[in-house]
């Protein structure tokens, strides 16, 4: 009894995910020419996660994403120009240059911001949540973090606050079963993190993260049940390809364990579903590949033309009016 | 006019506030039917009930971050942390997050909340519950940082924290929560702006810059020198970050001799921002000794109640070091 | 098939209990005096947890401490002397004076301390029994807490190290239903703490926390336990007699609530039971209260006559040499 | 005499000190076979093993807090915070367990930790990866606080620290880890004392007061300087706590003209200690202009790469101050 997608949903999961796929290859690209400063951290392999949670919410539903996020932006339709324009710290960046890649925040489309402390979003999540329904809105927070944030102390006080107060908040783990070099089995004891939801009286469930439909629909049914019942855990499982960033040469894994992971592709496992199902052509879904490619150059000229910030603004920004 | 304690005077503040704007929340731990650990809220859950009076499991960290997201998407909140010395559990969410927010998002987020914490020493409360760690939190681009020594400035100066857009820091001190001060009627609204220092008492030989609980005991020293002929102005910083650079210069100027008074230990203490600054302005020419720091020993605070009350600014010793400015 | 205690044990147990309960009523007193400063708390009903457990353990086992933890001194063999010294800030107190009820500790004894902030032993917990397990010990380390601490960010992190490490340590949840005023329905969604355990994978057990027998034995096996396999979750539901601490007014909960718990007193209890089982008489009773007094007393004149320490060695034992 | 980077060096000071000491252990987030967030311990792990080098949760309080309770129970831990950032999560047990254990158990525990972690911007890691916070655990009486400048001078002290018997908070420096500098053969050893500052350059006009990566750059400036006649004097503070204060104010004595200079942003920074310090002391008479500071401005760090490097020192700023000086 899976409810049915429209086509619209179907194209749009679809999109996203190639869209967000050919958007990181294309940062590291622009990584290695150096155009890219800092670090950025990629979530191919991922890319079901985010879109499939996003693409179910509301603008005004919230999210706080993570330094892993673009899956996440682009999940809750945030523009790719102004997240390019941010990569290469241009003044008609997201954050006008300040924040990079880590700290993507679009407050128009409910992003309240990635994060670049792991689990640093999660008590934000409780306080977005927390107005939510204190405002009596019928919107919901959803806060994403990784396997390895759910050892950190920041996960478990705001579980627990948001169980105690039953706020509309929706937890997304994206457990790809690695923090940077350390494997879940070296980071704690258990190999389900849903159980986790045990110690706040609250539901968990742990779901495929490459299956972007199944995502997508306990999404819906996920929303509705934590404006009813207050916070719940929802655990992805699914795995990141490339390394934790630039710099990481994965001595820790082997490459068998990637490429195994890499057959269990989550576009590529939706783009047969969407033939199989007969609901898009071969021909459709190139075309949406060409679309994708297009919106990414054209994210790359705008931010290689947006000007530098400029250092007499520097303080602008640093305390409110 | 009438008088009320220092923490009445918070209390009110707080009370009229959220009076005014139902947008104001109140999180922290044991605020409701016991008042906080210094009774500071006493009676507010029952004027503003659960909904806004809210009890917190121990978790500094979730809360103040909790409230950093409150005040993101349109609330402005206050959240309690018992002792100050428990912010050292709330530093990732109030420096990384708060602070940075409006900045590193590049203008898009405010984060009006008031982090209110009492500080000191001098209550037997040993070393993990007595520390004066304002430093700290100055040193933190995005922070507001108050700290009042009368009942009349803390009401003001928390009504105007309360209505800044920017996360405030605003430590209170438990020695003075029990004092009495002057303040208008209830109808008669004040507020305070961050960013004023307050001169409290006008004198000509020797400044003394100070704030929080050292004022009071700055101030009956100062009236013991002024039998002696020697007329000492204090100037009570109060917010210390914005510093109000211009009133301690101008002290500087007219006295020549300045002496920085706080309970913080020395090392690292928010004396050697206002020292500096003093040196390293107009005022140095005019500088007749050099700018005295005067502060609590680099200790941790003892339990013993008499070691406790000698390792900090005594009267005795700010005689003393007025002395050594007065015969440099 | 419970194990068999001896006649010493039970003796102990009752002893150290009445001990334990005329020590914090007699502070108590002297509180009231003005004699001891800045604030205590009482951990009147409470006795038999910490003497429970830790009258199973051996010198070289270490604990972490409370600040409700006078049981947890008196049931490590700690001296009241020095305690009593150390309240009333003298220098022949444990600390020299320094640093008073909430930082007893006596590390000839293997009390590693007690502790202002809630939660505060719990990492220090999984560092002792690191130190334990790398020098190949068979002592293991007890870490105590109440039911307010597990919500802090350090009891999570802390389980799930000590769980990843397989180090030996006791983790024991001292629940008496308050966090201060806070009762535990208010700040956590469940109602038995042991549940907590899962997150990390471990044994998590609930005992009656006025029941020092059953403690004592649940204690043996655990010790055990952990020695083999790693950390555990023992809580103990009991209550707190008093109010938190000195300025406690108590109007969170009704006198009918702490009058029935007053009924389950665990001095009684095996006071009750020594009786019942014959193990002592009346009288045998009478004279170890008679001893208990006479040992107070001892204590109250050694801490009076003792030395306030001197401010010239305020700074010695700031750095270590 | 050989170079290596001063990456190189930390690691050396640390593989030294656990040969030499099996008691060391090494606990840190991906210090095992990635060898740490920049590559500090890469092969410490084949060397000493999974029982030494210890790849933890992330979970930083407790990892401090660890360390704390392993080396009050006979162990030398070493502690890496990948990030300086990220010891706000570590405050608690770093600043009111270690710091004061000793203390406020009246002399009972020792607590020989150090806690390595970097600091400082200029990596495009933006706000949350590129703060200077060293101010903050210099106002913790209990740690003792170093920032090494060259390879030799982190091997030296490095070692020292590992040996001490104290928690030392031992704060590196991204921008340096990969440059080069002169250290004795692997056989020699060396410590360099806690507690020393380093003359770093001699100079009779001006002292400029420094630390960490502003080092170089001052001496740089200082050579160019040179060439225009005026022979600027660097001190390398190196340990912050304890203050070698003695050199500070030998060399304001000498020169009578102190700039001092870091990266961290001015307000509540280390740098107003070391002025007060300096101005507080007998070099006062001396002194023929105002001790100036010379700090990273008062902004979180920004991402963008320009605004990242004009917000601290640049060698342009700090010639611009020394002229200003010059010239009082
Ligand atoms: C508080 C904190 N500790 C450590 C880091 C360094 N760090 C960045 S990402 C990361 C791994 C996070 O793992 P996980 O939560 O599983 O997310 P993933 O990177 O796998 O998406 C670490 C350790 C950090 N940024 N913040
Ligand atoms: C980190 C921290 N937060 C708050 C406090 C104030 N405080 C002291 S005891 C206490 C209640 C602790 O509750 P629980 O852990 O259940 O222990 P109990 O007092 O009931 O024995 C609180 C909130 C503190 N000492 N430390
Ligand atoms: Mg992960
Ligand atoms: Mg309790």
């Amino acid at each position: 009894m899976n409810m049915i997608l429209s086509k619209t949903i179907h194209k749009e999961l679809y999109y996203k995910m190639i869209l967000c796929r050919k958007f990181e290859e294309n940062a590291a690209k622009m990584f290695n020419l150096g155009k890219i400063h800092g670090t950025t951290h990629l979530c191919i392999g991922e890319e079901a996660t985010g879109i499939g949670v996003c693409s179910v919410l509301a603008k005004e539903d919230y999210i706080l994403q993570t330094h892993r996020g673009h899956n996440q932006s682009i999940g809750k339709n945030m523009s790719i120009k102004r997240m390019m324009a941010e990569f290469l710290g241009k003044a008609t960046g997201y954050c006008k240059g300040m924040g990079g890649s880590m700290h993507i925040a679009d407050f128009s489309v409910g992003s309240l911001g990635a994060n670049g402390i792991v689990g640093g979003g999660i008590p934000i999540a409780t306080g977005a949540a927390f107005t939510q329904r204190y405002t009596k809105s019928d919107s919901i927070t959803v806060c994403f973090f990784g396997d390895g944030a759910t050892n950190e102390g920041a996960f478990h006080e705001s579980l627990n606050l948001a169980s105690v107060w039953k706020l509309p908040v929706l937890f997304v783990c994206t457990n790809n079963l690695y923090g940077m070099s350390t494997h879940i089995s070296k980071s704690m004891n258990i190999s389900d993190i849903s159980l986790r939801a045990t110690s706040y009286g609250i539901k968990g469930i742990s779901l495929d993260g490459n299956d972007v439909l199944s995502i997508y629909r306990e999404t819906v049914k996920a929303k509705e049940y934590v404006l009813k019942n207050g916070p719940m855990l929802m655990v992805l499982n699914t795995y990141r390809w490339t390394g934790h960033s630039k710099s990481d040469t994965q001595e820790y894994r082997t490459k068998k364990e990637v490429d195994e992971w890499k057959e269990k592709c989550p576009i590529k496992r939706h783009g047969e579903y969407l033939l199989s199902h007969m609901l898009f052509s071969k021909e459709d879904l190139e075309l949406m590949h060409i679309q994708a490619e297009q919106e990414i150059r054209d994210a790359v000229t705008f931010a290689e033309d947006s000007p530098e910030p400029c250092i007499e603004n520097i303080l602008d920004d640093v305390y409110a009016e | 006019m009438r008088e009320i304690t220092y923490a009445q005077a918070v209390r009110e503040a707080m009370s009229e506030e959220m009076r005014r704007n139902p947008n104001i929340v109140f999180f922290g731990e044991d605020i409701g039917v016991y008042g906080g650990g210094f009774g500071v809220s006493l009676g507010m859950l029952d004027e503003f009930g659960e909904d806004r009076i809210i009890d917190t499991p121990i978790s500094e960290l979730a809360i103040t971050g909790c409230a950093a997201g409150a005040a993101m998407t349109g609330l402005r909140p206050i959240v309690e942390i018992m002792f100050s010395d428990f912010i050292t559990l709330a530093m990732e969410p109030l420096v990384n997050q708060a602070a940075k927010n409006r900045f590193q998002f590049g203008g898009q987020a405010s984060v009006p909340m008031v982090l209110r914490t009492p500080g000191g020493s001098g209550t037997g409360g040993a070393e993990q519950h007595s520390q004066s760690l304002e430093a700290w939190v100055c040193h933190v681009p995005g922070l507001k940082v108050v700290i009042p020594s009368t009942a009349y400035d803390a009401k003001g100066l928390l009504k105007a924290a309360i209505r800044d857009n920017n996360p405030v820091v605003f430590i209170e001190q438990k020695l003075l929560y029990c004092t009495k001060g002057v303040v208008p009627e209830v109808g008669d609204e004040y507020l305070i702006p961050l960013g004023k220092a307050d001169v409290k008492r006008i004198g000509k030989d020797i400044t003394i810059i100070t704030y929080g609980r050292m004022v009071p005991r700055c101030l009956k020293v100062a009236g013991q020198f002024s039998k002696q002929g020697i007329d000492i102005e204090v100037v009570d910083v109060r917010t210390l970050v914005p510093l109000d650079k211009t009133c301690l210069i101008e002290s500087a100027k007219k006295t020549g001799k300045v002496l920085v008074v706080h309970e913080a230990c020395q090392t690292g203490g928010y004396g050697g921002e206002i020292a500096s600054t003093v040196v390293d302005s107009e005022a140095f020419p005019y500088l007749t000794a050099p700018v005295k720091r005067l502060c609590g020993m680099d200790v941790p605070i003892p339990y013993n109640r008499y070691l406790e009350a000698q390792i900090v600014p005594t009267e005795d010793k700010i005689a003393e070091a007025v002395m050594q400015l007065q015969n440099y």
